[in-house]
């Protein structure tokens, strides 16, 4: 009786979670992307699913059948060392599901890693976006402008974001675009994603930065690209000059609204250009370059 | 005045000022008591310098209990913030503290301690040893915990509580984005406990290895004994790497280096990934030893023997060796390539298999079973159902690019509390209730402990799905507030009223001790639930000596056949035995830590430097010494044994 | 007086002795960064093998297997931790 | 309790056997510790900052004195055990307190080394490189300068008491320690020292 109590509410419970999903963010994509991941999620689900009920329909059969309430007195448990058939399907079983769920996650992880699916041969837009407390400033450098806390991207486009930070580890993640990724203070990383769907988007830094970061959000705008482009000429027309004071001001730690300016901050604080604070290999890492790139090629083939 | 300074705390409110007082006159009325009535040599002589195995089991307990209820009032702080939406009550710089304290001290003083409480008390039990290998280290361990986690709490008042996380990525918890003395605690109470933890480490692994009594073989060993075996292996190799990694933290904070700092070449990973190479084996920590509880409590209730004894014992030690493999899948979207995220994820997805050969294992000692629902026996079956969501969500988790999405989300905090709660917390529970007659020579009442199962069983699910659903829906985890449009507001005012429950349920449990400690019959068998190992053929509650002749066994499951088959356990007469003498010199010791943690929080060195001689005179004090002990005379032994209900068989 | 050095622990020394000389070529004799990290790299487990057998007697005991069993384990973290955290931070991408 | 002649000394007892291999499993342990912080400086040997690098710091003399003087300290050290099983009391002592001696040596050499590197501009502070190689030479080094405490404790006690099943259990676990931390110095002079000079 009890563990049917549970076995309902949770089984209630996941029915509202799943006719909900699609309205969740992470489970409604706007891009290659995102779609990706979704799809990973929605797999390993139904898949943990058939686990879950076959735990729970185990669980309550023997809680049922074999409560002592509904057994004669006199009954003596047996001993049962165990059985290698048993033992066999308990391991198999497991096996077969982590194989099936390795062969997918690779894949996946290789798709969300590179370029975003069917914009293999466009050329990218790169954006670079940094984190400082409690912002994001995003630069364009071939369009030559920056701005603060909000970004516009052309739909059908792959986008590049190069992402790191002044200060704490901060994780971009626009949920129904693309995973995360964490942007740091000595390291700049890679994040590909494009929008198929124009419209607006939550992104916000994941991981903890302090004090103020609940509030550490921007949002992305994904227009056609024929509206970003008059966006563009816009900004380039009226914005005002990002100067390296400006931008010193602009990292002092605290919360600011959507701003825009002309010029990039990247000609007088450039991103990093070590990997993890150290420098880029010199001679003797040379082995441990090509055992990188044999251990890649391997993978390959 | 400026010397004093630096003990202020950096953000106080009235609620801080308030618990300043109340700490003060707790604190006075607990001397004041003692004083008055007149305990000082009796808690000095008892409890400050035992060496017993099952005291200091009893006051890892105790303080376990304590560290539970800061930790609680903690959660309860944090889901009542989070309740409704743009929330006043705490402020985003309290809410940071609440959620790094509530995670410190939930993990490495809460579950650790009890962990320790239920390993010291039964495991020598269990394989009919008179005490640990160490009794003194085991002391020095207790004491060592003690301190750590009594350092910690005092940053509440003293200089300010840690606000970065219980993780503590550097750089933020650097000096210049963590400027207060709060991380220092956090580093060097730690660093203290730890040490403490890795002691008992050596101690238990030398224990069961060479102090089984005769005829008890590795494979006819209990299965909690088992799985405090290789718990200890794995703390012995785990905590090594925290110590490195907090003491690298410690020097950047205060020395200047440059280990995790982000100029002159320093690597902000590097805490992380040791962290993690430390973190990951430290959740198989908790959770190992509570898998044993459970696969010694689940046959006890179901009547019937443990079912694939040998894969139980081989999928443990699967997971000690995997646990340390899969740390990288903490920080999948640091950046490194796919490559990298794919070896270990899969490595992570691994560990489901030994998992999944536990889980069916308890389900098949249940078949043929007759079953029978005592709180222990509701605790280690309700952990299945939930274990099992918490479980599968992990390995969701473990796949790379979903986790691209998960991460640093509720759905995460869902995942590792639907993990730990009926993982480790279930299961001291459940411990708690099934030993507590050994320990105190009287039953917890049980209609009060199926009660505090449902609040709790219900209450975890009620705290916890919701979080799954607000993770999906882009809710990061840390937020101290969110605004109404985002629609998390309903998810978590149902967390909100789950974790009233979980609180009804602990409190449910702490009034179950005081009743029954007041009202249970004492007059109960030494094995009143009609269990299985070794630890139940002794008086209840156990004699110094343990066993007053050392039992002889000749099967796995020792006391049952010796019960139904007519085994003999205890063969000979009595002879004199050899017990360690009581020492002062741990507790003096760790006295001596605690003053150099807290000199170093506050970079006071003269402070630090005469605590460092008292260290390292206790040390060579211990040295010189020379101390054999001392005998328990036959005749001493015949007595107790009588008092106690006469000898056993 | 002959017999406090015992010819096991007297040999163990010169080999000892003879396994630096043969790392510290990688030092003063040209040679490939691979050749000369195999050589140290054989010259140091070696080592470290002879102070364990010879030096510290790990295989006296009746714990011999749980002293194996410790070390082994041991070194198996030690290469896990090592070459887990340069595959993550340096070489895996 | 129960003495077993049949055994050495140090195996004597049953306490004495539980030391003896509790003191493995902290090794055990210490491997652990010490793979840590070489993880570290492998990991932060190209973080050098502003400061100097390896290459440029690292001195042939001085490591071969301290490699010679560290492998002959295990080798007496060892030869103090052989000498205990003897049952040579004096011959023990001696051996012992020729170990402290070339330990301190040691030390004395590593810490030239340091005011070196110091002069040369590389301190604790300098880079992620120095503070990583400074925290594992002086985990080490302070590993080796505890041993000098502890076995002059260890020499006074077999003087004032002689060899007994409990200075001889002493003694044994002493010389596991110092062998130990002999084996992470080849360590040390192989892949911090010798890899960083090729």
């Amino acid at each position: 009786m009890t563990k049917k109590l549970i076995l309902f509410s949770s089984i209630f419970a996941f029915l509202i979670f799943l006719t909900g999903c699609q309205s969740l963010t992470v489970l409604d994509p706007k891009g290659p992307q995102a779609e990706t991941t979704a799809d990973v999620i929605m797999t390993s689900i139904w898949t943990m699913l058939i686990i879950v009920i076959v735990v729970f329909i185990l669980l309550i059969v023997m809680l049922v059948k074999y409560r002592a309430r509904n057994q004669a007195d006199d009954y003596e448990p047996p001993y049962i060392k165990g059985n290698k058939w048993v033992e066999i399907i308990c391991v198999g079983i497991p096996i077969i599901i982590v194989i099936f769920l390795s062969v997918i996650t690779v894949k996946s992880t290789y798709e969300v890693e590179g370029k975003p699916k069917g914009y293999e041969n466009d050329e990218p837009l790169v954006i670079y976006a940094a984190s400082s407390n409690w912002k994001w400033h995003f630069s364009y450098p071939e369009e030559n402008i920056e701005t603060v806390n909000y970004v516009f991207i052309p739909t059908d486009r792959p986008i590049e974001f190069k992402l790191y930070a002044y200060g704490p580890i901060a994780s971009f993640w626009v949920p129904q675009l693309a995973g995360q990724k964490y942007a740091m203070a000595n390291m700049v990383n890679t994040l590909n994603l494009a929008a198929t769907e124009p419209g607006e988007y939550m992104g916000r830094n994941a991981s903890f930065t302090g004090e103020g970061f609940a509030e550490q959000t921007f949002n992305v705008t994904a227009l056609p690209p024929a509206d970003y482009q008059t966006w563009i000429e816009e900004i380039q027309a009226t914005a005002e000059p990002l100067t390296e004071d400006k931008f010193n001001q602009l990292l002092e730690p605290g919360r600011l609204g959507q701003e825009t300016y002309t010029g990039t901050h990247l000609e007088f604080s450039p991103p990093p250009t070590t990997h993890h604070g150290a420098k880029e290999s010199d001679g003797t890492e040379n082995t441990e370059q090509e055992m990188n790139d044999s251990m890649e090629d391997s993978m390959e083939n | 005045m400026e010397f004093f300074d630096r003990f202020a705390v950096p953000n106080p409110t009235f609620t801080i000022y308030a618990s300043m007082v109340a700490i003060g006159l707790t604190m006075l009325a607990i001397l004041v008591g003692i004083t008055y009535f007149k305990k000082w040599g009796y808690l000095w002589r008892e409890w400050l310098t035992t060496v017993d195995h099952k005291r200091i089991g009893i006051m890892y307990l105790i303080s376990a209990l304590l560290m539970l209820f800061r930790g609680g009032v903690d959660a309860l702080m944090m889901r009542a913030q989070t309740a409704i939406p743009d929330n006043t009550f705490l402020n985003a710089q309290e809410y940071n503290e609440v959620f790094t304290t509530h995670g410190v001290v939930m993990i490495l003083f809460m579950a650790m301690a009890f962990v320790m409480a239920l390993m010291n008390f039964v495991t020598p039990l269990q394989i009919g040893a008179r005490d640990v290998a160490f009794p003194r280290l085991n002391a020095l361990s207790f004491w060592l915990y003690f301190m750590g986690a009594m350092l910690f709490n005092i940053s509440f008042v003293i200089g300010g509580s840690p606000d970065s996380g219980w993780t503590s990525y550097f750089p933020l918890a650097g000096n210049e984005f963590s400027p207060s003395v709060g991380t220092n605690y956090y580093m060097l109470s730690i660093q203290i406990a730890g040490l403490g933890t890795l002691i008992t480490g050596i101690n238990f692994i030398v224990t069961i290895l060479k102090m089984r009594a005769p005829g008890m073989t590795l494979m006819k060993m209990p299965m909690f004994t088992w799985s405090a075996l290789i718990t200890n292996l794995i703390i012995v190799f785990a905590f090594p790497v925290l110590t490195v990694a907090l003491a690298m933290g410690t020097m950047d904070r205060l020395f200047g280096t440059h280990f995790f700092s982000i100029d002159n070449g320093g690597m902000d990973m590097l805490w992380a990934n040791f962290f993690w190479v430390w973190g990951h084996p430290e959740v198989y920590i908790l959770i190992l030893p509570a898998f044993g509880i459970y696969s010694e409590i689940i046959p006890t209730f179901a009547r019937r023997n443990l079912y694939g004894y040998k894969s139980m014992v081989i999928s443990i030690v699967a997971i000690s060796a995997l646990s340390f493999l899969v740390w990288v899948h903490h920080f999948f979207t640091m950046g490194q390539g796919a490559l990298v995220n794919s070896i270990f994820s899969i490595s992570t997805m691994a560990i489901a298999v030994p998992t999944g050969v536990k889980i069916f294992n308890w389900l098949l000692t249940l078949w043929k079973g007759k079953i029978e629902f005592t709180t222990a026996m509701l605790y280690s079956v309700g952990f299945i159902p939930i274990f099992t969501i918490g479980g599968v969500t992990g390995v969701m988790l473990a796949m790379a690019s979903a986790d691209y999405q998960y991460h640093n989300t509720m759905f995460l905090v869902a995942h590792f509390h639907l993990v730990i709660i009926p993982g480790v917390v279930f299961a001291m529970i459940a411990g708690l209730f099934y030993w507590w007659p050994k320990m105190f020579g009287f039953m917890l009442n049980e209609k009060l402990g199926k009660a505090s199962f449902w609040a709790i069983a219900v209450g975890v699910c009620l705290a916890f799905f919701p979080m799954f659903i607000s993770g999906l829906d882009g809710q990061a985890r840390r937020m101290y507030t969110y605004s109404e449009s985002t629609g998390f507001g309903i998810w978590n005012m149902i967390s909100f009223i789950g974790a009233s429950m979980l609180a009804i349920g602990f409190i449910l449990i702490v009034y179950n001790i005081y009743y029954s400690t007041r009202y249970a019959s004492r007059d109960i068998s030494s094995d009143p639930w009609n269990a299985r190992s070794l630890e139940w053929a002794t008086h209840s509650p156990v004699p110094d000596y343990n066993f007053a002749i050392t039992p002889e066994v000749q099967s796995l499951e020792a006391f049952w056949d010796a019960k139904k088959k007519g085994h003999k356990l205890f063969k000979g007469n009595y002879k004199e035995i050899h017990m360690p003498n009581n020492s002062g010199v741990p507790f003096i010791m760790c006295c001596f830590f605690f003053l150099l943690g807290f000199a170093l929080v506050f970079s006071m060195w003269v402070v630090a430097i005469i605590a460092a001689i008292g260290i390292f005179s206790c040390m060579a004090h211990r040295s010189l010494e020379q101390d054999h002990g001392h005998h328990i005379s036959v005749e001493e032994i015949t007595k107790t044994e009588e008092k106690l209900g006469g000898a056993k068989k | 007086m002959r017999e406090l050095f015992p010819a096991k622990q007297v040999m163990g020394y010169f080999f000892s002795l003879l396994l630096t000389v043969i790392a510290l070529a990688v030092y003063f004799v040209d040679m490939s960064y691979q050749v000369a990290m195999t050589i140290l790299l054989v010259t140091a487990f070696v080592q470290a093998g002879v102070q364990l057998v010879v030096f510290m007697h790990a295989g006296e005991s009746k714990d011999k297997w749980s002293i194996y069993t410790t070390v082994y384990y041991g070194v198996f973290i030690a290469l896990v931790t090592i070459f887990g955290s340069l595959l993550t931070l340096i070489w895996g991408y | 309790m129960k003495v077993d002649h049949s055994q050495p000394l140090e195996y004597s007892t049953e306490q004495n056997r539980l030391n003896i291999l509790g003191f493995w499993i902290f090794l055990g342990a210490e491997i652990a510790l010490f793979a840590t912080l070489f993880a570290s400086y492998f990991l932060l040997r190209n973080g050098t900052g502003s400061g100097p690098s390896d290459g440029e710091v690292f001195v042939i003399d001085t490591l071969m004195i301290q490699t010679f003087l560290l492998l002959t300290s295990s080798f007496t050290i060892g030869l103090g055990v052989h000498a205990m099983r003897l049952g040579r009391k004096t011959a023990t002592i001696n051996f012992f307190i020729v170990t402290l001696l070339l330990g301190l040596g040691f030390v004395g050499v590593e810490i030239y080394e340091f005011t070196q590197y110091i002069d040369e501009g590389l301190t604790l502070q300098t880079s992620g490189f120095s503070s990583a190689l400074f925290t594992l030479l002086g985990t080490h080094g302070a590993h080796v300068t505890f041993g000098l405490f502890w076995g002059s404790f260890i020499i006074y006690q077999l003087i004032t008491r002689g060899l007994t099943p409990e200075t001889a259990n002493k003694s044994f676990i002493f010389s596991l320690y110092w062998h130990f931390l002999d084996v992470v110095w080849i360590f040390i002079f192989s892949f911090v020292y010798l890899k960083g000079m090729i």
